[in-house]
């Protein structure tokens, strides 16, 4: 039940660059010690704003984003860290804004569901469940009108896929061609809801065919796949041939909110939560590029040494960072430019 | 000043117009509407329109009437019916830099839309730190009458108003109109833009080109000593009609014409109380915790001692909208309705 | 381009009840002669409020409720003439509540958009775009709960399959298998806007058919067609089998709303209603019912005479029955019952 | 009478208990919603509870834990995220003869389901001349603090008590939350009950069985001479306490808790300030055509000549809600605001 990387061996490894391999297996590690990092630093209380850990579903974001340019602009959700992580989105200024700073990438004003960080695409992420999906379809519009060659991409969960808005959304952008990919990454639950609560079937892409765009599901913890059916997406986007739709199935290790497990509190079954681990999308990921050799195991340990240094470098920036100030509280209510 | 003007009928302006030693050019509110936008159209390209029905026969009662044609189905064009998911792209294509105007045929609708309004456009400058601002125009409708009956005859401004990040117009003049139009395409900020069916036809003089009338600033429509009526939309047309009348029995009103509900222009309305020491107020909505409310309530807190009298307040009651027109009849407010809340702040202090 | 039966003439006539046959026909024949009826007294001016004329979607009304029971629910739109006479409500009370009566459905407070008919199993109707059909899914709720096997059917147009609300609908009502039929009435129009500007497919059952539930697209014009369909709908509802979705291609004569005609407004190209006119769901089934001996032109003549002076007495009952009083306006805010 | 009591601390409550002849029964917020729901569902077979999550191992703050193992999942379940389509669902059941709790975690997701709250639920008894009426009750949570931010921490009861043909109740004690929730269950009207998530541990006498609190009264919580202070939910607690520290410097606060804002018991607050003459509201929502503008317009219109100094409003200010725990606390109002307007309306006529 681990993902499967070698089917591919043969025909498909060596078409991929090593950067490209390096590169995916970086943001998908930078993604996961970066979740590390606030497991860690959580308890002490001094980060206090909710947090929706993204451990498990690091290839989506991963394989996805690397497909897009700095310009391209991507809508994300209350679980938002990976794909901010993946976009570019710099580490020392997402911790600020999760300890409530000046410094921060919204002053201090967005905490951790709401980051923004336009230089890299991302005007805003939005906690609403579905609330996301058609501002995406909306700048992907801005760039058809502008001509700017844009690509959109709308990351959402199962439970948004429920939302009346991504079905309108879904038929805005077929109408109007629109350069936007649509990603659904489908962990089965809603917050601790399982889906067969809520949907006749786990198949989201099912519902999404008949509008008349191209649909897949993939194993969204097998990042080449990932990359594989974004590369097509967000290619048929920027040539104008309008949008896709992709569902990648994978799993979230923590629970809903906040740093720890939840199958203790019964949410969902630990044997579950187990078969998901052993599908790993950064072990196993691991696991097929060292074996390729396009990394060694020593490097692997470089990679990861280096990026601790910069976690905690952030995380000391994020709490020496200036506190704003209490009058701050009204300003930006409104644009006086 | 011939735009401060309200002009009761059509020979009133017609009359101005003869008086006026330059000629005036009357338009009526309709069209001023959609000059507005054809300015804008013309004058930035990341203005565009999206309605639902705009680029049809009707264009929306002719405020986006053939500019579809002028301009082009990529900037003036029809939507599907789906009003929450159409704000949030209305919302993208703002905060990437577009300009959009996304008109409504009723008030009605926004309900659809409130998540992406309330929890979206009015939050996301503020939620964001400043970094991304909203630029986007939701023009709406209100009407009255023929029995549209309770889900096609609301006006819903107040729930507007209570949202932090949003701005509310509600322009009465044809010149307001169209410069309060121009202004909110102008602005940063989400506003919405709430026109009333029954001032469709009024005329006024209404300069050509680009201009602003600013948001936030009330004006005074009539000077008066005895009474200040703070009015909104459609009613300081009634407003403007009890004062006519009673200028006949020597009682003199000021009526007050708020323009922009929010940011509320406290300045205005505590100018004209200082004067008249008494208060109407006269909404086209709701009562409870409606505009009318809050007027009461900054006047509580700000300007209490210069309040001769009770407050008046003229809205639709809270009651859903009946369609029989006899209902109608006494279900909606007008100028009799303002003379006799303008008797009773009156007669108040009189035998005092 | 007529509406066809005649392929279904050796196997099929006969079948069919000849009370069933005439039923559908009177069925049709009631409704239009209602709206034309209103086209006839609208000028007046004393018909107070707006309508949405059903004139050319007869078959859809009159196919779907001949299978329903008395007790069974119905919801519609704002053109909802059509449905709630199908369902059998009464001319004289409709017409009273046109004329915003206190003796109408809704004591005046509705007009022709709001109709209400509990002892018909309409409880009432909404002029909101999408909004009656999750209301509809909440009935069918309802009788799940509390075992009393009715069905309920919701009526809407193309336009509302764009609301985010119909799709929500969908997927709650086939996660619970409730007892609902979902009928569409694809008339290509909502106001006028054409649908190939606001769906990028004017096949609405294809974007249904991925929720696992029967979708199937009809002739809407041949009522016999629509009543097969609509008879399995309710038969499997009925069964505690679940939903069913049946879009129904038909065309609406009239202007969307008020009794004019809206091509020379430029609304929509003359031909195009031309070639519905034809396919008129009323005269090719008299035609049938006549050619295949069920009644005689005579008889046909008699049912229209019958109906001419009902709908004369309904007017002069409507325009003669007593105003609310104004104090009324402030009465049923609440049920303090 | 032990229900009428606002028990700022456990140890309150524990002491009451011990001087109380009868044994009291003390029960937290969340048990009280939580026993309310299950008398109900016990009581009535048309009672059913929905939303999202509540069968989960949270039961939405424990207020729904293990209800549905108790009555099946019939009648307590999970449904999916589409708060306009579920509150559809919702009032189909309703009319159709159920009685539907609809619960939603937070006030912040029913922007979603304006729609069929506003043109459905609360116009359909009157649209249809009273013909069907839709028993709902929507029930849902506010909060603060700990970075929630923008959209996940509004109080937004003023949108809805603009709106006519809604009921909307605010409770503050176990006592009440209780009694209120089982009197909105058995009205026959769509009823918008909000909860506050920094009540749910207050401790309270709570009867057992069942029993009601009428809606649209209020209560008066304390007594005193010198200022009223009209509060709702939360802020009632706050409005305790500072009228709690002000006994100390002699100042008599009467607090008068709403606990219904919708009817609104216009009584209560006249009869309080006829005796204190001075007034402060206190709520828990936005400033700008809020309950808080509500209350001044009542008394501007109906009780002016009693008020001997302006009114002063404690709400949260017209900004959204912002994360950083600095910023929140410069934005939240507390007892400290609620004591410094008190003072001032106090000191206002000190000197005249
Ligand atoms: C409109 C709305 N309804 C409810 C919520 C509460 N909520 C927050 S996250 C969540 C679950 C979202 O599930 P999914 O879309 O699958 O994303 P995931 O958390 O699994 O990444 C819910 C219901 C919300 N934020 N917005
Ligand atoms: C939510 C909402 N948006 C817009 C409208 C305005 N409106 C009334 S009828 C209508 C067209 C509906 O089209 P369709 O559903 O196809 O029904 P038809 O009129 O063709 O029967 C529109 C847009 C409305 N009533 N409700
Ligand atoms: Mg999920
Ligand atoms: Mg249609």
């Amino acid at each position: 039940m681990s993902v499967r990387y070698d089917y591919r061996e043969d025909d498909r490894v060596f078409p991929y660059p090593r950067e490209l391999l390096l590169r995916l297996y970086h943001t998908m590690l930078k993604i996961r010690m970066f979740e590390e990092k606030i497991i860690e630093v959580y308890p002490v209380q001094d980060m206090r704003c909710p947090v929706h850990l993204y451990i498990g579903q690091e290839a989506v974001a991963a394989g996805v984003c690397v497909n897009l340019n700095k310009e391209d602009y991507i809508f994300s959700t209350h679980r938002n860290h990976g794909h901010c992580i993946a976009k570019g989105s710099d580490f020392r200024l997402m911790m600020a804004e999760f300890y409530g700073k000046k410094t921060g990438y919204c002053k201090g004003k967005g905490g951790s569901m709401h980051m923004v960080d336009p230089e890299n695409g991302i005007l805003g992420t939005s906690a609403i469940v579905g609330g996301g999906i058609p501002i995406a379809v909306g700048t992907a519009l801005a760039s058809t009108l502008m001509r700017d060659g844009r690509v959109s991409v709308a990351f959402f969960g199962d439970g948004a896929s429920e939302e009346g808005t991504f079905f309108e959304s879904l038929n805005f952008a077929v109408l109007k061609r629109l350069p936007v990919v649509f990603v659904c990454e489908n962990n089965f639950y809603a917050t601790n809801s399982p889906i067969s609560q809520r949907q006749p079937d786990p198949d989201i892409v099912k519902r999404v065919e008949g509008y008349g765009m191209p649909c897949v599901q993939v194993d969204g913890n097998n990042v080449l796949s990932v990359y594989e059916e974004a590369k097509k997406a967000v290619e048929r986007a920027r040539a104008g041939r309008g949008p896709s739709f992709i569902e990648c199935r994978t799993y979230r290790w923590r629970g809903h909110v906040g740093p720890e497990e939840d199958f203790e509190k019964g949410c969902r079954p630990k044997e579950e939560l187990d078969e998901w681990m052993k599908r790993c999308p950064l072990k196993n990921f691991e696991d097929f590029i060292v074996n390729n050799r396009c990394i060694t195991r020593e490097g692997i340990e470089k990679m990861k040494e280096e990026l601790a240094v910069e976690l905690d470098d952030a995380i000391a920036y994020g709490r020496s960072a200036p506190e704003p100030r209490e009058e701050e509280v009204f300003d930006d209510v409104y644009c006086e430019e | 000043m011939p735009w401060t003007k309200v002009y009761l009928d059509k020979e009133e302006f017609e009359r101005a117009k003869e008086i006026a030693s330059k000629g005036l050019r009357g338009l009526t509110y309709r069209e001023a509407i959609r000059e507005a936008l054809a300015v804008m159209l013309e004058r930035d390209e990341r203005v565009f329109v999206m309605g639902e029905g705009i680029d049809d026969p009707g264009g929306t009662f002719g405020t986006t009437l053939d500019l579809h044609k002028r301009f082009g189905p990529h900037r003036v064009f029809d939507i599907p019916i789906a009003e929450n998911g159409m704000t949030g792209v209305a919302i993208g294509a703002a905060i990437a830099g577009m300009k959009p105007v996304f008109v409504h045929m009723r008030v009605d609708f926004l309900p659809m839309s409130m998540d992406q309004i309330i929890n979206h456009a009015a939050k996301w400058y503020y939620m964001f730190g400043g970094r991304v601002s909203v630029p986007l125009v939701v023009r709406s409708i209100i009407g009255r009458g023929w029995g549209s009956a309770a889900q096609h005859s609301q006006s819903l401004q107040a729930l507007f108003v209570h949202i932090p990040g949003l701005k509310v117009v509600m322009p009465t003049t044809p010149y307001d109109a169209k410069g309060l139009l121009i202004a909110s395409i102008e602005d940063k900020n989400p506003v919405i833009f709430i026109e009333h069916r029954w001032l469709f036809e009024q005329i006024g003089y209404v300069p050509e080109g680009f201009y602003t009338v600013p948001i936030g600033k009330g004006i005074v429509r009539k000077e008066g000593e005895d009474v200040t009526v703070v009015a909104v939309s459609f009613m300081v047309y009634e407003a403007m009609k009890a004062a006519r009348r009673l200028e006949g029995e020597g009682i003199g009103v000021e009526v007050v014409d708020l323009r922009t509900l929010k940011p509320l222009d406290r300045e205005i309305i505590f100018n004209s109380l200082k004067k008249t020491g008494r208060l109407v107020i006269a909404d086209t909505g709701h009562r409870m915790c409606g505009i009318s409310s809050e007027v009461c309530a900054e006047v509580t807190e700000g300007a209490l001692p210069f309040l001769r009298a009770p407050i008046r307040r003229v809205t639709l009651p809270d009651t859903p909208t009946p369609a029989s027109h006899v209902l109608e009849k006494a279900y909606y407010p007008d100028s009799d309705s303002i003379i006799r809340a303008i008797k009773e702040v009156i007669e108040y202090d009189k035998y005092r």
